[in-house]
């Protein structure tokens, strides 16, 4: 993993996605070598009334530019006051951290399965996978229509994406789990599965993973204070092989991406 | 240049700068964005004998300018730190406070007996004061006689520095401190966490999965200015001023009120990289007001009478 | 529409929603800004037997989240307070509680005679916890035997509901909530101010010209809600819970802790008018939660055991 | 006095006088029925991550407009973040509060002497005394020429302004008070002063009222918490004729203006 940095950033452009989204990117020359599935704790260099600071993924990079982009949903004050800084303005941002996403192996076929800003990382990850020819699909749900904010933005960068609505305003009517375990009854080959979004989907795309004995990782999510392994607030219930039973272990450091047979479930 | 070297007991610190128990890991964590020889000392996570898993999540949420923490101990255990930790640390070019921790009086004699064997501790921070434990913790920071029971105990076991940590939820914290210079310590911490309660309106259950929890950050700031001030006027040896410190003039509070070194505990969170920053703002400021040392500013508040 | 009606002993208030001693004069300062029929009951300043001129000035300082104040009781004496003051708020729509101060056990109960003659006072809050005064004051409210000494004088003095503060500078909170019970308290107000200090680097003087002060404010809520919560358990008489109160959600916690009412203090300042948002905002919560009555929500904290 | 109302009031128009000065205009017809002399709470609507407001003077009214506007210097978090304010955001206003000037009398001339933002309340003075026909000069001094930022929008009100700074750099060289003793030498008929500003130069407009026997009031600007007379944290030293000793008393009840010979000097 590239070495992580504590930044004063500048943010160097802001582009609204509707609703609560939208797409900022950052200078940082450290965070612009950042793998898929790493992320940045980020928070307004001036008036940071808040203790802490906040974790997003890196959705995108410019290693030649030295910049990152993250993909933000404003929920409550922490994404709000990233949300709201203007052009030229600066954060602090740490990273790159924690651990991402494993590469598949050459005749391995991968799926993604992101929904909510959890498909963010992916991204980042679908250049990686471009670049080594490995034939990849994302399968991105949402609600409605209006929760596939990233769209445009994914297939201009080539990647082929399945979409559906829980209320079939857009794509497939129904959970993004249907059109994946379609996809995966037509593989003939290896496969491999990605999922990043809301607990339920990951859990869900797990259970997929174990019945059909497909390797899989995911990218929790937990509530984080610092990102470096100090604060513990952060831990999530991992079974490690050797283990006589799960153990808390730090999502900013050990993960955020953890094998899902690992995980204990309904805990975080 | 000014001096920033100070004197805690046998233990002598390049600045008057700590990192706060369980807010640098146990150092090695933040090694890769932080040079920890900007930082004086770092004192550990909180050991006991063995390895804790700690409470359940949620253990941190924020409330206003502050930090509400239950992290229930969660650590390695003295053994595992000692064999596996403290070697990447001895490469490090900062001092090693251990925050000794002991569900009885004996289990913090026997925590700090091999903590003192082990090569590379400097001293010993003697928790008595954590209020996110079922047994022992703040019981025994709550009562002198116990506090004086717990750091006697240590002392015997140890020729390095004894640091009791009191708990800021008492009456009279001059109680405390002199309860410590009587049973042989060599400084005070002051102070750990206040013991706070946030609750989500919605569910009607505790924001922290363990219930009650710590207060940390900015908000207990003047809380722990004037504790640091009665503890310095009730005993001679160093207080070391902890609470809420985010700025130089923050840290500058406590030395003027008497402490002698200071900690940043919640500030290594959003700022791993805040020593830098106060360690200039103390020279800025000991220069302007023509002072050589550190030391000569310590406890020159001009309090009314 | 949900029942807001409650309960302080003998005293029932329209809505669970006071204004705390000293931060709203004695009610006719804030009158032709805020509807006062919006307060369920306005606790006056602290009175004494005689008028007081206070502390020297600054007298206030803002601190992270919080308020930094010692005004040292500056007021008009009870016998004022009854003959100019009280006909003015008679003419007002909500309840009068006096805030009731002394130097000695006497001076409380002669303050407490006085104003329970008369005409226009709904209660006695007796503060034995203002940090801010020489003799008297927090002396009494962090010694049981003293709680109990000057509450038992006051109940001896009165027929209106007795209503002894808190002080938060104690270790076990639960023991003066028993302590106040047992002297035949009618409630308990939870909590009055913390003792902080803070210091002006530049001069090193305290920045309140009386030294120390008292903390208050959002910074000190979730210390408050623990103190509600352990008092509403130890004692049966109706809690009124206090600290840092600056919306509809933050007073629900007090009320899920157990309180029976609340008492807004600081945002009185900045906020004179927040009492209606409030109100708002509980009645749109007890209607979501289909809760009828808000003391149906009082003290039903789901605590993890 | 008209009554006092607490709003939320948008913020109009703000104008940059250089500096850390600027101008600015709120919608409040409560408090656009001010006189001369009082004062607003002001906080932003928003982010106010102040425990406390601010005063600050009303420069000047627009009744029929319902607006009023304040003159204000940036020195702290409080009076940046009321600064920071962009068009069209809400502040919190509450207002007008506290005495005002008493007008003189139709024989007298009025004699105003006013230094950094203590110079505000007299452009709204300045009005009425012209509506009442009555015969004022503004004696405006500060450091230097920088420090004389409202000049321009004093003149626009057509007062008749005696500029003086410390330096020399604009109007007479030295204090504030030189202009005012040779004019005062020069008046034949009977003169009031009015003195707001620094304190050390309101005390000595203080003593040249006492030399010469000229009625004289005063504008104290104490630490200010609520405005309201409930906080306590404002009191300034009055010694009332009538009582033994000098007692603390609040000036945004009792003040912020003052009988001159009324104020303990050096105790604020
Ligand atoms: C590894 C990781 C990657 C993330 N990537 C993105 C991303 O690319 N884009 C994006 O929009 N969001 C991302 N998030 C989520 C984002 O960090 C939270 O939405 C944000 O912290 C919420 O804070 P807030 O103050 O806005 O909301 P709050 O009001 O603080 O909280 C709103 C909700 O978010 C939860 N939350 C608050 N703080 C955190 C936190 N520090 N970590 C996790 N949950 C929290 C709270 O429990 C609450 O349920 C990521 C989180 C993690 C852990
Ligand atoms: C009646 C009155 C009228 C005023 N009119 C104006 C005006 O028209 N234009 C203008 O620019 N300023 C005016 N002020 C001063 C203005 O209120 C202060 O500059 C402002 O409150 C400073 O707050 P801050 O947070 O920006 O600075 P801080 O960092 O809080 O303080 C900076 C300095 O200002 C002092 N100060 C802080 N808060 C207050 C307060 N609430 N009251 C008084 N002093 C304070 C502090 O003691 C410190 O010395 C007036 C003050 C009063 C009392
Ligand atoms: C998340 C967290 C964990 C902590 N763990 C410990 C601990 O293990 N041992 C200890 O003595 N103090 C512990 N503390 C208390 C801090 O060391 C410090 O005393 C307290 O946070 C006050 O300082 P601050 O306001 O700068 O944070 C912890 C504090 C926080 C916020
Ligand atoms: C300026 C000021 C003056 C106060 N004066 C009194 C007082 O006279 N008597 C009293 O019992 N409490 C007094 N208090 C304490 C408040 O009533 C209240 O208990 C405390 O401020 C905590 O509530 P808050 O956080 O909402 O302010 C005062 C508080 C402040 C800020
Ligand atoms: S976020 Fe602090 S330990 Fe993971
Ligand atoms: S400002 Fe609060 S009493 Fe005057």
């Amino acid at each position: 993993m590239p070495p992580a940095a504590d930044r004063v950033c500048r943010m160097v452009k802001r582009e609204s996605l509707g609703g609560s989204y939208s797409l900022l990117t950052f200078e940082s020359p450290e965070v612009s070598k950042a793998q898929a599935g790493q992320f940045a704790m980020i928070q307004p260099a001036v008036h940071a009334d808040l203790t802490l600071r906040r974790p997003f993924s890196i959705m995108d990079t410019d290693p030649a530019a030295g910049r990152f982009s993250i993909f933000l949903k404003a929920i409550g004050p922490g994404s709000r006051a990233v949300a709201d800084l203007r052009e030229g303005e600066s954060a602090r941002v740490l990273g790159p951290l924690g651990h991402g996403f494993t590469p598949p192996a050459a005749d391995e076929r991968a799926f993604l399965v992101g929904g909510g800003y959890g498909v963010a990382p992916f991204a980042l990850f679908s250049r990686s996978l471009n670049r080594d020819r490995v034939n990849s699909r994302l399968f991105y749900g949402g609600r409605s229509a209006a929760e596939l904010p990233l769209v445009e933005e994914l297939e201009k960068r080539g990647m082929a994406v399945t979409l559906s609505t829980d209320d079939g305003t857009r794509g497939e009517k129904g959970r993004v789990t249907a059109p994946l375990t379609a996809a995966l009854d037509a593989e003939q080959g290896k496969a491999r599965l990605y999922a990043c979004g809301p607990e339920p989907m990951m859990h869900a795309v797990a259970r997929i993973a174990l019945e059909r004995k497909i390797p899989c990782e995911v990218s929790l999510d937990p509530w984080m204070g610092c990102g470096l392994g100090t604060c513990l607030g952060c831990v999530v219930k991992i079974q490690e092989p050797g283990e006589s039973k799960p153990k808390n272990r730090p999502a900013c450091t050990e993960g955020p991406v953890f094998d899902s047979t690992r995980v204990i479930w309904g805990r975080h | 240049m000014p001096a920033l070297k100070v004197q805690i007991g046998s233990l002598e610190l390049r600045n008057p700068l700590m990192a706060a128990s369980g807010t640098c890991g146990y150092g090695v964590e933040i090694a890769n964005v932080v040079d920890l020889s900007t930082i004086g000392a770092i004192v550990t996570k909180g050991l006991y004998m063995s390895a804790r898993d700690g409470a359940e999540v949620p253990r941190i949420v924020e409330t206003p300018a502050g930090l509400l923490n239950a992290i229930g101990l969660q650590g390695v255990g003295i053994r595992a730190f000692v064999d596996k930790v403290l070697p990447q640390l001895r490469a490090h070019d900062t001092k090693v406070i251990v925050n000794v921790c002991g569900e009885t009086v004996d289990e913090y004699a026997e925590v700090s007996r091999i903590a003192s064997e082990a090569d590379g501790v400097h001293g010993l921070e003697v928790n008595i004061s954590c209020p996110n434990v079922k047994t022992g913790g703040i019981a025994f920071g709550t009562d002198p006689v116990m506090t004086h029971d717990v750091v006697s105990a240590v002392r015997r076991a140890t020729r390095l520095p004894v640091i009791p940590k009191l708990s800021p939820n008492v009456t009279d914290i001059t109680v405390f401190a002199r309860a410590c210079e009587d049973a042989g310590a060599d400084a005070i911490s002051c102070v750990n966490t206040f013991l706070g309660l946030a609750i989500d309106v919605e569910s009607r259950k505790p924001r922290l999965a363990f219930g009650t929890g710590g207060l940390s950050g900015p908000a207990i700031r003047p809380l722990a200015v004037r504790m640091t001030w009665q503890a310095a006027r009730a005993v001679k040896i160093p207080i070391i001023g902890i609470g809420g410190i985010a700025s130089a003039s923050d840290a500058l509070e406590f030395f003027i009120a008497g402490a002698r070194a200071v900690q940043v505990g919640t500030l290594n969170f959003s700022r791993p990289n805040i020593y830098s920053d106060i360690e200039a703002g103390l020279i800025e400021y000991l220069t302007r007001h023509k002072l050589a040392d550190i030391n000569d500013l310590v406890g020159t508040i001009q309090y009314p009478r």
